[in-house]
């Protein structure tokens, strides 16, 4: 008897719960959640701060939002949508900056303090800088692309002026303040926490932010949820209009989409491109593409080794490759196309551009044959399998593309913490992958890409005298402003790139963002994270 | 549960006694199977007067079980009584709805089945089993129920019932488990007691204890019983009345005094014939004009039996001395938390199962070992057997130290050839996989040494001097007959012509004609091969018929050996007297 | 055992040698449970796709076409088309191939291994128990589907690496099995018999036990075939399956998982569906294989 | 009792060593290079030999062995490369929600499965007991990823009866206070129905779909060891001796069948908790199987580590949970030591 009655009541709980559910938000939740935004995305930080070690591309968007730097960029408008403007700079914990030939200063905003209340003082920002060229790793890295390496270039003249000296002149070095890495962290907070191990305290900012930027993590779960609370106090701008943002972490694309359908999401932004599409067709949400400042995804192709050591291989691959394929059925046309361009097109001083190569597999064959491979060869193509969404249907259609010509492809899945040390490597034949640079100058995308000096991302391990010649020129055109030269040597890089063509450019992707249609003031950015301080619910 | 009000029965209980208790008119009991409709019991009629005990008789098959089964309604599934009445004080049991029959179980009409411990429900104690029955049926308030259950086991003699009450089934001795079954029996002071095979399994001891009991308790209530046995003089040494039945047909009814001194139609004599007891010959125990010795058998006979024999008269073929077999108390995990305890950590007692015997078996002697259930008589022929390794003492073979060869090494030597075994349960000791010709030819493909293409015609051989007909030998277990398939066992363990044969109580799950029929078997390849065999049973009688001399065992010691004679007719040892007293005594 | 059965008249009725009694019995089987018949049926179907499938499938299961990409079920594409415009159906028949062989081949494998093991484990007991026990209690302690993922993780994902996945987690129930059987045989009078008739303890082993474990190692055996095609289908869905472009069910499923959301809910829906009727059939068949080699169960 | 208990401890610890041995080796045998990983996307090889010497991944497996259980003795499991917090209080951290998740499937799973397996086993043969073994069996049939995905369709998505698929509560409520870690005793135990109904809404879909999975193994038991024990002969006596049918059932045959049934719970559990690593990636819920897949797909030594040391306790202390259960049952367990 009892058991019966148990069993009742306990179908009776199950339905009633069900009932209820679809009241997601309680009434008394309304309020707070008009000013709280929910966010999903597929990953989270694993590290608050950016200059920890091995802190992922997730953690980058909380260093932007919770950290200032001196100088940030304008804004501009291209094609409708808000857009960074590389070329202009405005001021955010700096109230003034001054750049003379091989120094520039900079005055603090004398009213700008840390989130628990101490005054920013230009201490605080060589401790800040000092930390990043010393701390090794990407933060170090991404300095030194700037040509700031050694702590003595950052000179505090008072607490609340502040002094880069260059060392050496370099186009590079005032946007490369401008970027992510030179954030300026509440120096004797993060001190007292430090230990001798860890001297630059990292392991307590990994955990907690101390910076004045306009927002901080109120609380932080790996893997699940990041919570942030708007700074009342902040200078750097306007203060923003949301109060709370709720980053939750959903790792399923059809769940992010079914909660942004439904209204629950405020905001997501790595949908796969087809849903984007779709949600864009349906009109029900506000989409905004932007493709990304200076990156391309590419067919790389090993050309130390053969096959591939032969232009004529290489120039046959790229007459085999379905592009039109791939923006239609894998990127449902959310991509810029980088192939096709008309044979009688001029070579322009920009970064990335079209090349001619389109597909023929006649001609493909024909080349592969005079390359002394007429019933082709076989290979592996491999890809990342942490952008598996696209990188799979790109590399079958690729795969399928080569057999018409007789290569015949293995694909392999490199999983994504295996990716790099595979790249690292230099052995994989034929690949693919994207490349952006956060500094949008195509001397800056080479540099990494295609010099002789082979960095990891020369994947292709491309060693061409000529091409190192024109982009070294290109560095130091930049650099003294001498344009003519700079156009010179962009034209002939890219020339060089395309002829001997060791990647093939496929696409530029477009950075997509999904929010519902009462939220505005979405603006793109170099990092293509989102900005929290412009974002306007309502 | 609530409390329940003494509910009136439903049967008059004082109806005129004239009228018989229970009355079973034409029943006709059927099975669905696979193959259709199966009888099981035709056309029975079955009366039964208040106060009688009533013995059924019949060998397996016979529907004796289902007749009961019947009566109280508690057939499988698949069975249904197809046709006739039974008529239980005045009631329509056929026609009477289930909950009414619910009521009358274990109420007025109870049953005991056989192997009592596994009638009893494991993880229950004893005292509440017999408490659900009290409480079931309104016999009494449920705050003095537990007094009453108390009551209960008292009155089925079982000493210290309060402690008992708390006793799990599997903290019982076996008979203390039967006792159980009939306290829950004969809780609700019932009128019927069906006891289907209650002794079965029991040793000879406790099996007369339990009768007694049951007899005892019934007289004193006024009771009728049913007892279902397989065991003729069981049943006539209990019972009023015999009801003999064979396929599914009751062939003769009769007072047990007349049944044995006037056995009507021919099944009963048979089944009389077959029954051990004192002072029959294994010939006596065939049916009249039969005989099991089959013609192969009795040519071989001369040509053999003598070369055997000549060998060593001097020496005995084998001699046992203070053999010793000792287990560890614990069960076998204990040995692996002993590999991580640093030192051992207490020497876990030992117990003897075989304490220090000494026999000899000569050549050609037959030589039975005799005991209940625990004695050690078992391990005493595993240990002869060399399938198991002993503790202590000697087993010389042929004057060889057999004993000191490991046994897992023993199974290719030679010596393997000549000490061989037949087992207690056929179905059990035949590879379910194998046909009975494969089955015989295992060990000649092992051991014998003989080429294969001559395998066949050696099995077949040995089949006819077995009696099995030729056509059976490519037939698996299940297609056999558990008279064939001893056959084949034994047909197996002289393959090789061993010198030392080790019946392991080879005829304990046979009907009593087919186990006349294998003993004589025995004894004719005895007679003819000049083999010498250790025959361990529990039986008295039947060891007495084979065997040349007997050794009785208890808890691990031998009591007492001497000739069958001389133990059977004066036995010196008290255990030995308990055990001949215990067999039950048809009124011959 | 025997005592009990001797008193129901069923089975103690004298045993006829029967003539084709293993079809008779198929039938009786069948015929009595009719859902053991769908299985028998559903696993006919299923053999013919893996034999036979990739050469009556109407498209080619790896050709795309971006002209007809996201299709919906139709007269041209039974069960519609998939983003780079492949025929699912075409796919999921050939898929059948794949999937059977990593089933057959895993189970096949694990049999011999951990069949073996355990009835050696059971039969000698000793040291040769407690190192197989532990082995196999050591796999237990990890959740089975997560050390699946470590192996293959570790060694690559290939279909050698799933069927060795998938047989190694396996392993301990095998070793249960076969331990449990062989153990409660080890003291049997058939096995005292055959010892005595001077067989070896191999011999024993793989001749006189092993076929009478045979049966219910069977049921182990179907019932594993549809755990090695489920673990298969988990690790595509967390990227750790075959490599496309082979047709795979779980990997296919996987593939259209995204798209269910979106209402192209086709290309998840049939491969998960063969992937579900398979695995099905695998368990269902368990239950007959069981009643076809015992009939004792179902009188 | 206890010594049954302290035996168990001893034989399991061989096991723990085991499960030490397979995790160090299996991870040290995965693709990918923590070095890399951590020398940041723009080191080159010498930045990479650097830290990995920091990190002493250049010294022999059996050294790095010997440092990694001096830190496990130590209760130090390591770091987590891509969530970057210590391996220990993640798993803490995420460890009540798997248990509340899997507990919960399972017992869903048992309320249904159990009764069913004893109907089926009281009416075999009868339509009944071919349904629920068509039921069960097609539920252990679908792939669980597949019957998340199909629920959250049908019941968020189109139907809107449950709340959006975003781990234990819903984004705006607040977990109660940490008492038990799980929120459904926690709600309840601090009074906030409100909370308990939120969690209780979210837990429903995740543990249906795994209740559903867990249904087959169980409900056949159920019905195998009920059917074994309904034909046997204490039943038979119990029928015997007039006991009303619930009395037979519950008390005889159902305490009896329930011995190997609680048998087959530790395996189900173990099989619960391989599902659980997909159904939580399904609905985002914060367990340790999400974490331990996200680390093995990254390459993450020390969380895969950590998860399969806290699975192999989990279900060393659940067989032991078993182990009493079955003493408490069983009088010939409990009694025999």
């Amino acid at each position: 008897m009892k058991r019966r009655d148990f069993l009742k009541s306990a179908s009776a709980v199950a339905a009633t719960s069900a009932i209820a559910a679809p009241a997601v938000f309680s009434p008394a939740k309304a309020q707070s959640r008009a000013e709280t935004l929910l966010i999903v995305s597929e990953s989270g930080p694993n590290n608050l701060d950016i200059h920890g070690v091995g802190t992922n591309v997730p953690g980058y968007e909380v260093s932007w939002n919770c950290y200032d730097r001196l100088i940030s960029h304008e804004m501009k408008t291209v094609d409708g949508k808000a857009y960074y403007d590389k070329d202009k700079f405005k001021p955010e914990l700096a109230e003034d900056m001054n750049v003379g030939d091989m120094s520039a200063t900079f005055k603090l905003k004398k009213n700008a303090k840390f989130q628990d209340g101490t005054p920013v003082t230009a201490k605080d920002v060589k401790w800040s800088l000092d930390r990043a060229v010393t701390v090794g790793g990407f933060p170090t890295f991404q300095m030194a692309a700037g040509s700031l390496t050694k702590p003595e270039q950052f000179v505090v003249v008072d607490d609340n002026t502040f002094r880069v000296d260059f060392a050496r002149k370099d186009r590079l070095t005032i946007p490369d303040l401008a970027v992510v890495v030179p954030c300026v962290i509440n120096s004797e907070l993060v001190k007292k926490n430090a230990t001798e191990k860890d001297p630059w305290g990292l392991e307590y900012t990994k955990q907690n932010t101390a910076g004045s930027g306009a927002y901080k993590v109120a609380s932080w779960v790996a893997g699940t949820e990041v919570v942030l609370e708007r700074n009342d106090a902040w200078v750097g701008g306007p203060l923003p209009k949301v109060k709370k943002i709720i980053w939750r972490i959903v790792p399923s694309s059809g769940n992010r989409r079914a909660l942004l359908e439904r209204g629950d999401a405020d905001i997501s932004y790595d949908l796969p491109n087809k849903d984007f599409v779709e949600l864009k067709s349906a009109g029900k949400l506000n989409i905004i593409s932007t493709p990304y400042s200076n990156g391309i995804q590419y067919i790389g192709m090993n050309v130390k080794n053969p096959p591939f050591d032969n232009l004529k291989v290489r120039q046959a691959v790229a007459y085999a490759i379905p592009y039109q394929k791939i923006m239609d059925a894998v990127l449902f046309g959310l991509a810029k196309p980088m192939f096709g361009a008309p044979a009688d097109a001029a070579t322009q001083v920009a970064w990335p551009q079209p090349h001619k190569f389109n597909i023929d597999i006649a001609k493909a064959k024909a080349l592969l044959a005079e390359a002394g491979y007429p019933n082709g060869f076989e290979t592996t193509i491999s890809f990342d399998l942490g952008f598996a969404g696209v990188n799979e249907p790109l590399c079958v259609l690729v795969q399928e593309s080569l057999g018409q010509i007789g290569i015949k492809c293995t694909i392999n899945k490199i999983p994504g913490a295996n990716w790099r040390t595979e790249l690292n490597k230099k052995v994989l034949p034929l690949y693919t992958n994207v490349f952006s640079g956060w500094l949008d100058y195509p001397e800056y995308f080479f540099i990494w890409c295609y010099h002789g000096k082979n960095s990891i991302f020369n994947t292709m391990s491309y060693q061409s005298k000529t091409t190192d010649g024109f982009i070294d020129g290109a560095v130091t055109a930049a650099a003294t402003g001498d344009k003519a030269n700079y156009e010179k040597d962009v034209k002939g890089f890219v020339d060089t790139a395309y002829a001997d063509m060791p990647r093939i450019p496929l696409y530029q992707p477009y950075v997509n963002v999904a929010t519902q249609k009462n939220i505005s003031g979405y603006q793109y950015w170099f990092h293509r994270r989102l900005d929290y301080r412009t974002l306007v619910k309502g | 549960m609530a409390k329940k009000a003494q509910k009136p029965s439903k049967l008059d209980r004082n109806r005129p006694t004239s009228m018989p208790l229970l009355d079973v008119r034409d029943l006709t009991v059927e099975f669905a199977t696979r193959r259709g409709t199966v009888t099981a019991v035709k056309n029975i009629n079955l009366t039964l007067a208040k106060g009688e005990t009533l013995g059924i008789v019949g060998e397996s098959g016979s529907g004796k079980s289902v007749t009961s089964y019947a009566v109280m309604r508690i057939l499988d599934r698949a069975g249904s009584i197809a046709e006739g009445s039974v008529v239980f004080s005045g009631l329509d049991l056929r026609t009477a709805p289930e909950s009414d029959m619910r009521d009358l179980r274990g109420r007025e009409m109870s049953m005991i089945f056989q192997s009592p411990r596994l009638a009893l429900n494991p993880i229950r104690k004893v005292g509440h089993q017999i408490e659900d029955v009290l409480l079931q049926h309104a016999q009494v308030d449920s705050d003095a129920v537990s007094e009453r259950a108390i009551e209960v086991l008292e009155q089925v003699r079982i000493a210290r019932p309060r402690e008992r009450y708390h006793a799990y089934p599997f903290e019982l001795s076996g008979g203390m488990c039967q006792r159980v079954v009939i306290a829950l029996a004969l809780a609700c002071r019932p009128q019927l007691l069906i006891a289907d095979e209650p002794t079965t399994g029991l040793d000879v001891t406790t099996q007369k204890a339990v009768m007694d009991l049951v007899v005892e308790l019934t007289r004193e209530r006024g009771m009728s019983t049913i007892l279902i046995t397989h065991d003729l003089g069981l049943a006539a040494a209990y019972c009023d009345r015999v009801v003999v039945m064979e396929k599914g047909h009751i062939v003769e009814t009769a007072q047990s005094s007349a049944i044995f001194k006037k056995p009507e139609h021919a099944y009963t004599r048979k089944l009389m014939r077959a029954t051990p007891r004192p002072g029959v010959t294994l010939r006596d125990l065939l049916p009249e004009g039969e005989s099991a010795r089959p013609k192969a058998v009795a040519k071989t006979a001369e040509a053999k039996a003598p070369a055997k024999k000549v060998k060593g008269v001097e020496t005995p073929l084998l001699v046992i001395e203070k053999l010793v077999k000792e287990y560890p108390r614990q069960g076998g995990a204990a040995s692996l938390a002993k590999i991580f305890a640093p030192k051992p950590a207490v020497q876990p007692d030992m117990f003897r199962a075989v304490d220090g015997i000494s026999f000899t078996i000569a050549r050609g002697e037959s030589v039975g070992l005799v005991g209940e259930s625990g004695c050690g008589k078992s391990t005493t022929s595993m240990m002869v057997m060399r399938l198991i390794d002993k503790s202590d003492g000697l087993i010389m073979f042929d004057g060889e130290d057999i004993g000191a060869i490991p046994a897992r090494s023993f199974a290719r030597l030679p010596l393997r050839k000549r000490i061989q075994m037949v087992f207690q349960d056929p179905t059990d000791s035949l590879n379910p996989r194998f046909t009975a010709a494969r089955a015989i030819a295992d060990p000649l493909l092992q051991l014998g040494g003989i080429p294969r293409d001559e395998v066949r015609g050696r099995c077949e051989a040995l089949a006819t001097q077995v009696g099995l007909p030729l056509n059976l030998l490519d037939r698996f277990p299940h297609q056999m007959s558990g008279g064939q398939k001893a056959r084949v066992g034994i047909a197996r363990a002289i393959a090789l012509n061993p010198d030392l044969i080790i019946l392991d109580e080879p005829t304990a799950a046979l009907d009593v004609s087919v186990q006349a029929v294998v003993l004589n078997l025995l004894q004719d390849l005895k007679d003819s091969l000049g083999m010498s065999y250790l025959f361990v049973s529990h039986d008295l009688n039947v060891v007495s018929m084979l065997c040349d001399r007997v050794i009785v065992m208890q808890t691990g010691k031998i009591v007492e050996q001497g000739p069958t004679e001389q133990v059977m007719v004066a036995p010196q040892a008290s255990y030995t007297r308990d055990l001949l007293a215990a067999i039950p005594h048809p009124p011959l | 055992m025997n005592e009990n059965i001797s008193t129901t008249p069923v089975a103690a009725a004298a045993p006829k040698p029967e003539n084709n009694s293993i079809f008779r019995h198929a039938r009786y089987v069948v015929a009595e449970n009719p859902v053991t018949g769908l299985a028998f049926g559903l696993f006919i179907l299923i053999a013919l796709c893996a034999l036979i499938g990739p050469y009556i499938v109407p498209h080619d299961p790896l050709a795309s076409d971006t002209t007809a990409t996201l299709h919906a079920p139709s007269l041209k594409h039974w069960f519609g088309t998939d983003q780079l415009g492949r025929d699912i159906f075409s796919r999921v028949v050939v898929a059948t191939r794949l999937d059977f062989i990593i089933a057959i081949a895993s189970v096949a494998l694990v049999f011999a291994l951990g069949g073996f093991a355990g009835i050696a484990s059971g039969f000698f007991g000793g040291w040769t128990d407690r190192i197989v026990g532990r082995i196999s209690d050591t796999i237990m302690a990890f959740p089975l589907f997560v050390l699946a993922m470590g192996i293959v993780a570790a060694l690559g994902n290939t279909v050698t690496n799933i069927v060795i996945a998938t047989a190694v987690v396996n392993f301990p129930l095998y070793v249960r099995v076969a331990r449990a059987e062989a153990n409660i045989r080890r003291e049997a009078g058939f096995v005292q018999a055959a010892r005595l008739s001077g067989n070896g303890d191999m011999r024993i082993l793989l001749a006189h036990i092993l076929p009478n474990i045979m049966p219910i190692m069977m049921v182990q055996i179907s019932l594993t075939m549809g755990y090695a095609i489920l673990n298969a289908a988990g690790l595509s869905f967390i990227g750790l399956g075959v490599r496309p472009p082979t047709p795979e069910w779980g990997i296919m499923v996987a593939e259209g998982a995204a798209n269910i959301i979106s209402g192209e809910w086709w290309i998840a829906l049939f491969p998960g569906a063969a992937l579900m009727i398979a695995v099905f059939c695998f368990n269902l068949l368990g239950d007959g294989l069981r009643d076809l080699v015992d009939p004792q169960r179902r009188t | 009792m206890l010594r049954m208990i302290a035996k168990r401890m001893v034989l399991i610890i061989p096991n723990l060593i085991g499960v030490v041995i397979v995790t160090f080796l299996l991870t040290r045998a995965l693709p990918g290079d923590p070095a890399a990983y951590f020398a940041g996307p723009a080191a080159d090889k010498q930045a990479i030999e650097q830290i990995r010497v920091k990190l002493g991944l250049d010294k022999p497996l059996i050294v790095q062995f010997g440092r990694y259980v001096n830190d496990l003795v130590h209760g130090d499991l390591g770091n987590s490369l891509s969530t970057g917090q210590p391996v220990v209080t993640e798993i803490k951290n995420r460890l009540p929600a798997s248990a509340e998740l899997t507990l919960f499937g399972l017992i869903l799973s048992m309320v249904i499965a159990v009764p069913l397996g004893i109907l089926a086993a009281v009416k075999q043969g009868s339509w009944i007991d071919h349904t629920c073994r068509v039921v069960a069996t097609a539920g252990v049939s679908l792939p669980v990823f597949f019957t998340g995905l199909l629920l959250v369709y049908v019941f968020y998505f189109e139907l809107g009866w449950s709340p959006a698929p975003l781990g234990r509560l819903d984004a705006f409520a607040t977990a109660p206070a940490q008492i038990t870690g799980f929120y459904l005793i926690d709600s309840v135990l601090t009074g906030k129905l409100e909370t308990f109904r939120a969690s209780l809404s979210q837990l429903l879909l995740p543990g249906f779909t795994l209740g559903i999975f867990s249904l087959a193994p169980i409900a056949r038991m159920t019905r195998a060891s009920m059917l074994a024990v309904l034909a046997s002969e204490f039943v038979r006596t119990a029928r015997a001796s007039g006991l009303d049918n619930r009395t037979v059932i519950i008390t005889y045959a159902f305490r009896n069948a329930m011995l190997p049934v609680i048998t087959t719970l530790g395996m189900v559990f173990s099989f619960l908790l391989g599902a659980n690593v997909l159904v939580e990636k399904v609905f985002a819920w914060p367990g340790i199987g999400s974490y331990a897949v996200e680390a093995l797909i990254t390459s993450d030594f020390a969380p895969v580590q950590g998860f399969v040391l806290t699975m192999a306790v989990l279900y060393v202390v659940l067989n032991l949970i078993i182990d009493i259960l079955y003493g408490v049952i069983d009088p010939r367990v409990r009694l025999d030591g």
